[in-house]
Parts: structure tokens; C-alpha cells; sequence
């Protein structure tokens, strides 16, 4: 299953798309979001299943563009 | 390869083609072209092969590494190429390209990475050589890309791969460094690597610029410099480092014209078993192509290495 | 003479091989005492199997002994408190933002 | 609360224990970090490859550190630890001795021995010997990803057939009979000193269950039914090398690890 990863480096700043990771559960995810993004220390980083992404834009899509 | 004058010849090449210099970026496949999308995937397929591929032979030398220091240093270099090529193959499954395939599913030869990392790395001097000459060779090549490509995905994921490959390159510096000044059977040691790694690097850049009529990668701006310019990059970075050692390499700078030369028949052929090039052996491009094409000799163990057995999951290993 | 001071601020000098802004911006100094012509420096790294670790202290020991007045640098690595990214300086955030890291 | 500052002020009895608990766990954190580095290739995604090659680097990292600790309060040389001492004088879980022969394998080592050692740090969080307490925070929060990965894949692979499930529960049951055997018997003297001393805050036994437990929960929620109960024996049982018989790590292991092959390239 593909996750996309977001984070940010500091509070006061928004989340960001860093990249995705494919994982068998959320557990694993965790772990290759951890390894694979670790250019910063970063103060919050999360995983979301690609799937759970709903497009709101009229050219929204998944996987996130731009990361 | 497709020449500027075939795509140009397309309305909707020519269209993008034009956007493109004039500054746009992409973003989404639908501002892609069949040209566009074919270059730039075969772009990131070298890419991501080629840092891939740096992962097994810096291993196989990472783990007899002289101290725990050292080993940690490899190892975490081995960490970030394995993380660039995930960002390459990540970028192509967002093309439509199955990840897994590329990774598990491609025969040995299929695989586009450089000549160079289906050698041997058969001593800690070869291997500071490596991340020396052939991550400063990725470092020109990808901040190339970086400053100029037209794929905005691209452009963002280099920042993080930048950052990392500097490391490298100062882990290996130093290293050359401390060799060097070391003496003895070190210092002789990472000559011999010198030797046969300095020339690699320079093929590795590929087709001289007057052999090479155009480049999709060029006119769609997915690099910036051609492959002389690059050559001479990499040259002002590692000839000056290899001069103030004393370590000799076959290139100098010639002020007259103003660019680095090198100092034997270019390209010429080499003795993968005796790691020997054979300067007075000069060939032509056709028969690098032909070489590279047969691959090295580590490149079936590296690929069985990455692949480890096709079902996955319990077999042993075979590597 | 040398002073805690112009230790700190030759630091200021030396650079994490990643990230390039200085180890005092980047809060990965702790202390910094001096006894006559010996300093002794307390600093972590980000983490404990932090690749550059003895790159930097041979940074580190290179630039304070150039020091005048000093004959002895003694490097302790701690890691109490563990580093966070809170410890990075206000001027060390400027420098990572505009240098494009993760912005 | 007891502070001791520095090995020389730990007592003789106290000294040895802790020198040869810290050893063992750098012993194994060494072999940990080997096969780590070993199955960063090989792995069924290239995600496990990333994460494993990062765990070698954590580990190895553990061990430069601990070989700090033994060398500034206990004498040791950290080169010898590495380099010249015989390899049965070393005190890695047996598990770890030759290379692991599978994935799951590697599943069970980050499950049951990376998980022991974290549980062994972490009854040490609170440690009268300030030199260990002081890192011991900074060593399990790079652990936690450890954790989470040896979880994940012990799900991943019970989920996916007889077969997988049946290899999975043979090399996790094998980990642990290794793991027993390595935190010793019951009441074992050094650690009870250690317990005593408020050097650790819990027995190795009293480890072990929790390892046991943490591990029944686990394969109950994915429905692998895992023979926990020990039948270790411990006569002859040595708290240098905390085995009993005269096992010890492969030779070609040590080689690799310590550089033997790039003997031209330590300098000084």
C-alpha cells in the first residue's frame, strides 16, 4: 500500500509533502517515512494512506504532485 | 535517440519544446509530451539504477572497513544512495512505472547504471576513490539537473539528494587526504585506485560533445550542461585535489586553452580483471558502448545482491 | 591569552558537512571552558551514529587549536540533554531557510 | 537517589558486573549492526532495505558509544574489544553468531534480540551510574523505529500463509531460547548486585517475562501461537560470555568486523 508523508521542520510552519513510502501497515509505514525522509529533524511528520486522499480541486489528484 | 529535427517535426513537441525554454516548468503527466515523458524517464532510470547499484559495491567494501568510524561513514552513505534511488523509481511510479519491477523484477543487464559501479571495490583506498571521483561525478551531474530541470518534482526531491552527496564527496576527500599523507603501502594503494578510477569517471560522462549531435535531455531542458561540460566540472574539482596530494593523474590543465586536457587517447581500452587501462590501446565510442553493454564483472552479484531471491520473502540468499 | 569567547567564536567557523550553517548555530555546542591554555569543549551530535562525528571533531580540535595560547583541546562528546531541533539558534533557522533546506 | 559519577567510584564487585553487562551489549549491538548491514540487501522492498541499513547505523553508533563508556570508566580498550580479543570471550546473543538465514530471520533478531537489549537499556533509565543514564534516553528513542519494524513485518509475514508463518514462529521461538540463555538464570549474582545497587531497576528475569509477555500479545493478535516458556539450562553458565557451553561468533563475522582485510588502512 502506498502512503504519502508529510511533515514540517518547524512549528509555525505548514505540512508538507516530503515524499511516499510503500508499506504492508501503518506500523511499517511509520518506520520507512522515518528512514527514507530523515534530511531534518523534523518536529512532525505524518503518514496518510494515498487512498484516503480525496481530491478537492478540479485537477486534484492523487499521488500529491510536488511534493 | 530522436533527433530535434523528429520532434520538432510534432506540433504538440515543438509547442512544449518552446514553453520549455521559455522557463516552464512541469508539473503533471498532462503537461507531458511522448518525447518529454520518454526522456525524462530514462533519465530517472539511470538515475536511480545508478545509486542503486553504489549501494552493493560500497557495501561489500563497508563491511571490512578499517574502524567502527569509517564503517559508520559508509554505512550511512549507503543509507542515502539507497534513499536517492527510491527518490528516482518514487518519482517514475508516480509516471505509471511499477516500482517493484524496476527494483526486483529487471535481469542484471538491464539495469542503466555507469560501467563504473559494476566494478569491484576491493580496498578501503578504492572505495574513499569512489566516493572521491564517482559521487563528485553524480554531484556534477544531478546539481546539473537541479539548477536546470524542467520537472518540477525532480527539481524539489534534489534538494534532500544535494545536501547528501556532500558528505560523501568530504567523507572520500578526506580520506584521499589521509592516505596520501599517510605514505607507505596506503599512499600506493589509493595511487593504483587513482589509476584505474580517474579514467572510469571521465567515460563515464559519455560521447564527447562533437561526436553528439543533440540531446532530448537538452531540449527539454531535463539537464543544462552537455557532456564535455560536465567532463571539464569534474575535472577542475578532482585534478587540483589529486595535484595538491601528489597523487598523479593523467589530465592537466592547459592555460593556453583554458580547459582541462587529458593525456591519452580518449576513450582507450581497459583490462577489467587487471583493473588496467591500455593507454596505448585507443578505441573508438562503438566499442565503449559494446563494453558497457557486456557489463563489468560485479554486475550480476550486485544485482542478486539487491534482488536477493525472486520469491521474496523466505529463500535463502544467494549472494 | 585565550578567552571562552574566542572560542565560541572561531566555532562559529566550523560547519556540519549536511547542513551548512555552523555547529554553535545549529546548538550542538554545550560549553565551553578554558583553564589557562587548555579548552575543553562540550558538544553532541544529532545522533549517536552521526556519520561526520570524528570529521567534526577534528574540525573542531583543528580550528581552536589555531588559536593563539592554547596547547591542549579536549572534546567531550554528551548527550544530556539530547539534541532537538529547538536548540537551533534563530539566526541558524534564517541561514537553513535560505539555503532551501526543507522549505 | 545514589549518584555515581565515574567507574572508580563503583565498587570492585559493582564495576565487574556493569563492565561485563556493557560489554555483552555492545557485543551484541555489534553483531546487530553487521547483520543489519547485511540484509540491507535482499529484503522483500527496498523500503526494508533503507530501514535496515539505518538500524546498522544506529546500532554501530551504540557501540562507539559504549566502547566510550568502557574506556573512560573501565579500563577497556576499545581496540582490543574489536580487534584481539579471542572470540570466545565475547558475549553476543548466540542467535547472531552466523549469518541469518532468511528474512524472517532478520525479523525475529529486530523482534526478540534488538527488543531485549532495549528492554536492558531501558531498566537503566534511571541508573545510579550517571555515565549510562546520561545516554541511555538519547539510545532508546533511536531504538523506537526498531521496534515498530520488527512488529511490522512479524505481522506482514503471519499474515501471509502457512508456510511464512510456520518459518516465522521456528526462528522467533530459536531467537528467544538464544535470549534466554543470554540474560542467565534466575537470581544470577552480578545482576542481582546490579539490581541492588540501583545500577538497574529491574532483574534480567524479571526482563525476560516482559519480553514474553510483550511477545504473547503480539502473536496472539495475529493469531501465531509461539512456544514462550524457557526450558534453558544454566550449569556452567559464565557471566563474562553469559553462555554456558564454548559457542562462539563466526570467524569470517569477526574478520569483516574488524577490518582484518584493511589492516593498511587503520592508522592512527
Amino acid at each position: 500500500m502506498i502512503y504519502e508523508v508529510f511533515a514540517r521542520k518547524d512549528h509555525h510552519q505548514e505540512l508538507k509533502h516530503v515524499g511516499s513510502v510503500d508499506a504492508a501497515d501503518d506500523e511499517l509505514a511509520k518506520v520507512y517515512a522515518w528512514a527514507l525522509y530523515d534530511e531534518e529533524s523534523w518536529v512532525e511528520m505524518c503518514v496518510v494512506p494515498r487512498s484516503a486522499i480525496i481530491p478537492v480541486t478540479e485537477h486534484g489528484r492523487v499521488p500529491v504532485w510536488g511534493n | 535517440m530522436t533527433a530535434v529535427k523528429d520532434l520538432t517535426a510534432d506540433q504538440a513537441e515543438r509547442a512544449l519544446i518552446e514553453k520549455i525554454q521559455a522557463g516552464f516548468t512541469v508539473e503533471s503527466e498532462e503537461d507531458m509530451t511522448p518525447g518529454y515523458k520518454k526522456a525524462l524517464l530514462t533519465q530517472l532510470t539511470v538515475q536511480g539504477d545508478t545509486e542503486l547499484m553504489s549501494g552493493p559495491a560500497y557495501y561489500l567494501a563497508a563491511r571490512d572497513a578499517p574502524t567502527i568510524n569509517s564503517r559508520i561513514a559508509v554505512i550511512a552513505i549507503v543509507h542515502d544512495e539507497l534513499g536517492h534511488a527510491n527518490i528516482a523509481y518514487r518519482l517514475m511510479e508516480d509516471l505509471g512505472v511499477d516500482k517493484r519491477w524496476l527494483i526486483y523484477g529487471r535481469e542484471p543487464h538491464e539495469f542503466k547504471h555507469p560501467y563504473g559501479f559494476d566494478q569491484p571495490l576491493e580496498n578501503w583506498a578504492e572505495m574513499v576513490v569512489a566516493n572521491g571521483f564517482f559521487d563528485r561525478a553524480g554531484i556534477c551531474l544531478l546539481s546539473d539537473v537541479h539548477e536546470n530541470t524542467s520537472y518540477g518534482p525532480l527539481r524539489r526531491a534534489l534538494v534532500k539528494v544535494d545536501r547528501e552527496e556532500i558528505l560523501h564527496l568530504r567523507h572520500g576527500e578526506s580520506w584521499m587526504r589521509r592516505l596520501a599523507k599517510a605514505g607507505g603501502e596506503a599512499r600506493e594503494a589509493l595511487q593504483r585506485a587513482v589509476d584505474w578510477m580517474f579514467p572510469m569517471t571521465l567515460e563515464w560522462f559519455g560521447l564527447p560533445d562533437h561526436l553528439k549531435r543533440h540531446s532530448d535531455q537538452l531540449v527539454y531542458r531535463l539537464k543544462g550542461k552537455t557532456n564535455d561540460q560536465l567532463r571539464q566540472t569534474w575535472m577542475a574539482a578532482t585534478v587540483p585535489l589529486c595535484e595538491s596530494i601528489g597523487i598523479k593523474v593523467p589530465a592537466h590543465y592547459d592555460a593556453a586553452k583554458g580547459e582541462y586536457v587529458i593525456d591519452y587517447p580518449f576513450p582507450c581500452q581497459y583490462d577489467p580483471e587487471a583493473k588496467r587501462w591500455l593507454f596505448d590501446e585507443p578505441i573508438t565510442w562503438d566499442q565503449v558502448f559494446e563494453r558497457w553493454k557486456a557489463r563489468g564483472p560485479m554486475n550480476q552479484r550486485y544485482v542478486e545482491m539487491i534482488q536477493g531471491k525472486a520469491d521474496g520473502l523466505f529463500g535463502g540468499r544467494r549472494w | 591569552m585565550v578567552t571562552a569567547e574566542s572560542v565560541w567564536e572561531v566555532l562559529e567557523q566550523v560547519c556540519d558537512p549536511e547542513y551548512p550553517v555552523n555547529i554553535v548555530d545549529l546548538g550542538m555546542v554545550y560549553g565551553i571552558e578554558v583553564e589557562g591554555s587548555a579548552v575543553r569543549v562540550r558538544m553532541t551530535f544529532t545522533s549517536i551514529g552521526c556519520p561526520a562525528m570524528e570529521m567534526l571533531i577534528q574540525d573542531v580540535k583543528g580550528a581552536i587549536s589555531a588559536l593563539p595560547g592554547v596547547s591542549e583541546v579536549r572534546v567531550d562528546v554528551v548527550w544530556t540533554p539530547p539534541w532537538t531541533k529547538e536548540r537551533i539558534t534563530e539566526r541558524g533557522r534564517k541561514l537553513l531557510a535560505a539555503c532551501g533546506v526543507a522549505s | 537517589m545514589v549518584e555515581i559519577a565515574s567507574g572508580e567510584s563503583l565498587n570492585a564487585a559493582c564495576r565487574a558486573a556493569l563492565k561485563n553487562l556493557l560489554s555483552a551489549i555492545a557485543d551484541t549491538k555489534l553483531l546487530l549492526g553487521y547483520h543489519y548491514g547485511e540484509w540491507t540487501f535482499g529484503t522483500p522492498v527496498l523500503e526494508a532495505s533503507i530501514a535496515n541499513c539505518s538500524l546498522s547505523q544506529t546500532e554501530l553508533g551504540h557501540v562507539r558509544l559504549l566502547h566510550g563508556i568502557l574506556k573512560s570508566h573501565f579500563d577497556e580498550d576499545p581496540e582490543r574489544l574489536l580487534e584481539s580479543r579471542p572470540p570466545r570471550e565475547m558475549a553476543g546473543v548466540e542467535f547472531l553468531d552466523r549469518e541469518l538465514p532468511d528474512w524472517a530471520a532478520v525479523v525475529a533478531a529486530t523482534l526478540v534480540v534488538d527488543g531485549a537489549l532495549t528492554l536492558a537499556l531501558h531498566s537503566m533509565r534511571e541508573s545510579a551510574f550517571l555515565p549510562v543514564r546520561n545516554v541511555v534516553d538519547k539510545m532508546l528513542e533511536e531504538e523506537r523505529y526498531h521496534a515498530h519494524h520488527g512488529r511490522g513485518w512479524f505481522r506482514a509475514l503471519a499474515g501471509r500463509g502457512e508456510a511464512p508463518r510456520s518459518t516465522l514462529k521456528e526462528r522467533v521461538e530459536a531467537a528467544l531460547r538464544s535470549v534466554e540463555i543470554w540474560w542467565g538464570p534466575e537470581g544470577e549474582p552480578e545482576d542481582a548486585l546490579l539490581v541492588s545497587e540501583g545500577i538497574k531497576s529491574r532483574s534480567n528475569s524479571e526482563l525476560a517475562s516482559q519480553l514474553r509477555r510483550d511477545l504473547a500479545e503480539l502473536a496472539a493478535a495475529c493469531g501465531v501461537e509461539l512456544e514462550l516458556e524457557g526450558t534453558a539450562q544454566f550449569d556452567g553458565w559464565d557471566p563474562r560470555t553469559r553462555r554456558r557451553g564454548d559457542s562462539s561468533v563466526n570467524e569470517e563475522i569477526l574478520y569483516h568486523m574488524r577490518g582484518s582485510k584493511n589492516q593498511i588502512f587503520k592508522l592512527t
